[in-house]
């Protein structure tokens, strides 16, 4: 299944991309699955701190996710 | 959902106090309003590991900011009796001394201006994927997180 | 009591826009300030027995009440870890829509400044000898009373 | 003994003067005595709520006057 991952932040900064799309290997994924998908994909993610949006909503407790969805990963907020 | 357009908060650089003469000024024809309180961001010059901020660098995943400072003004208006309630933040640069953030609400007596211009402000902060780095004067840079 | 010079917070007519924005300008060199907290207090054209207001015009005891914002403002500072607090009251004939009350806080962190913004908006209401005539369009007049 | 008395806002109107000095029959008054005096001088105030402010401070219960004192007398207040 095919989503398109927008990074943020220093979770961009870390990985070194701000947009991509990725393949996973999985039927019917939720947010759960997502997080440890990414972790897998970039190690460097392990030890920050970072949420899901879905379709530019917070994931709540493990949204499932669908074809061409819009993921973003946000490191925590600093706005103000 | 209905098609509704959603208002852009986010203004390139500093917020000028000029803009918020401005915002002010216009309000001045809305004579059912009684009290307005205007919350203001400013970026600190704070020392951190011996460095100091010389300015933050801000940016945001702007579509969905957007659309949390809607739900954030649509929530305001909702739980307090308002004549007027705008945001406006900052993306890009903004250096120490410089203005950020500018929430102003309006209303015909003061409580209300009140308790919704610290309800907005404290929504933003926990809920607008806002970012910020905080760039030291060698050029290094630290990640800002809210508390 | 030793020979303290008093600030006088009285400006004639309404408090402009601009003066609002020049203030502001003003603490930008204060780089260790985070927050500010602004309350506005605007002429409202009150429909009372069938009569609008125009304007409000403000007496005060002004040397009295001087003293009194004095002490609200040292107040303020024991009770709320401020940077600055600045207080501008109209004197003489503010017309609906313009403004009559400006109240100024900064502080490191938005907590100190909002805390300390409402708590002098109050104590004004409360304390301070200032007196308003409310102005009808035929010249007639109530006098105001705060709630 | 005399004193000095300063009238605002709608006291000031119902009495129609500003300021006058007014001399009061009494060895030792205290503000309670000024208030059943001023009630008595201006019949006007009996239905007017006022305060009294004795050099320039709100007079706590009881304040006792002295020669030459300034005293005001303040409508409710409308600042802000």
């Amino acid at each position: 299944m095919k989503i398109n991952v927008i990074y943020f932040g220093m979770i961009a900064e870390a990985i070194g991309k701000n947009v991509e799309t990725l393949q996973i290997n999985s039927i019917q994924p939720n947010t759960d699955d997502l997080t440890t998908f990414f972790i897998q994909q970039y190690p460097v993610l392990k030890n920050k701190s970072f949420k899901i949006a879905v379709n530019q909503q917070m994931a709540t407790n493990n949204t499932v996710i669908n074809e061409n969805d819009e993921i973003a990963l946000l490191p925590p907020f600093a706005g103000g | 959902m209905s098609e509704k357009k959603i208002k852009n908060v986010f203004v390139e650089g500093p917020i000028t106090p000029e803009k918020i003469a401005n915002s002010i000024a216009h309000h001045q024809v809305k004579t059912n309003i009684g009290a307005h309180d205007i919350f203001l961001g400013q970026v600190r010059a704070d020392e951190i590991d011996g460095k100091t901020v010389q300015a933050i660098e801000y940016s945001a995943y702007e579509e969905m900011a957007n659309k949390v400072f809607d739900e954030i003004r649509e929530d305001a208006f909702s739980k307090f009796d308002l004549t007027c309630a705008h945001i406006y933040h900052s993306k890009g640069v903004v250096k120490a001394g410089e203005l950020c953030l500018f929430v102003f609400t309006s209303s015909k007596h003061r409580a209300m201006a009140f308790d919704a211009c610290r309800y907005i402000t404290e929504e933003i902060k926990a809920k607008a994927p806002v970012f910020g780095k905080e760039i030291f004067e060698d050029s290094s840079h630290v990640w800002k997180v809210n508390n």
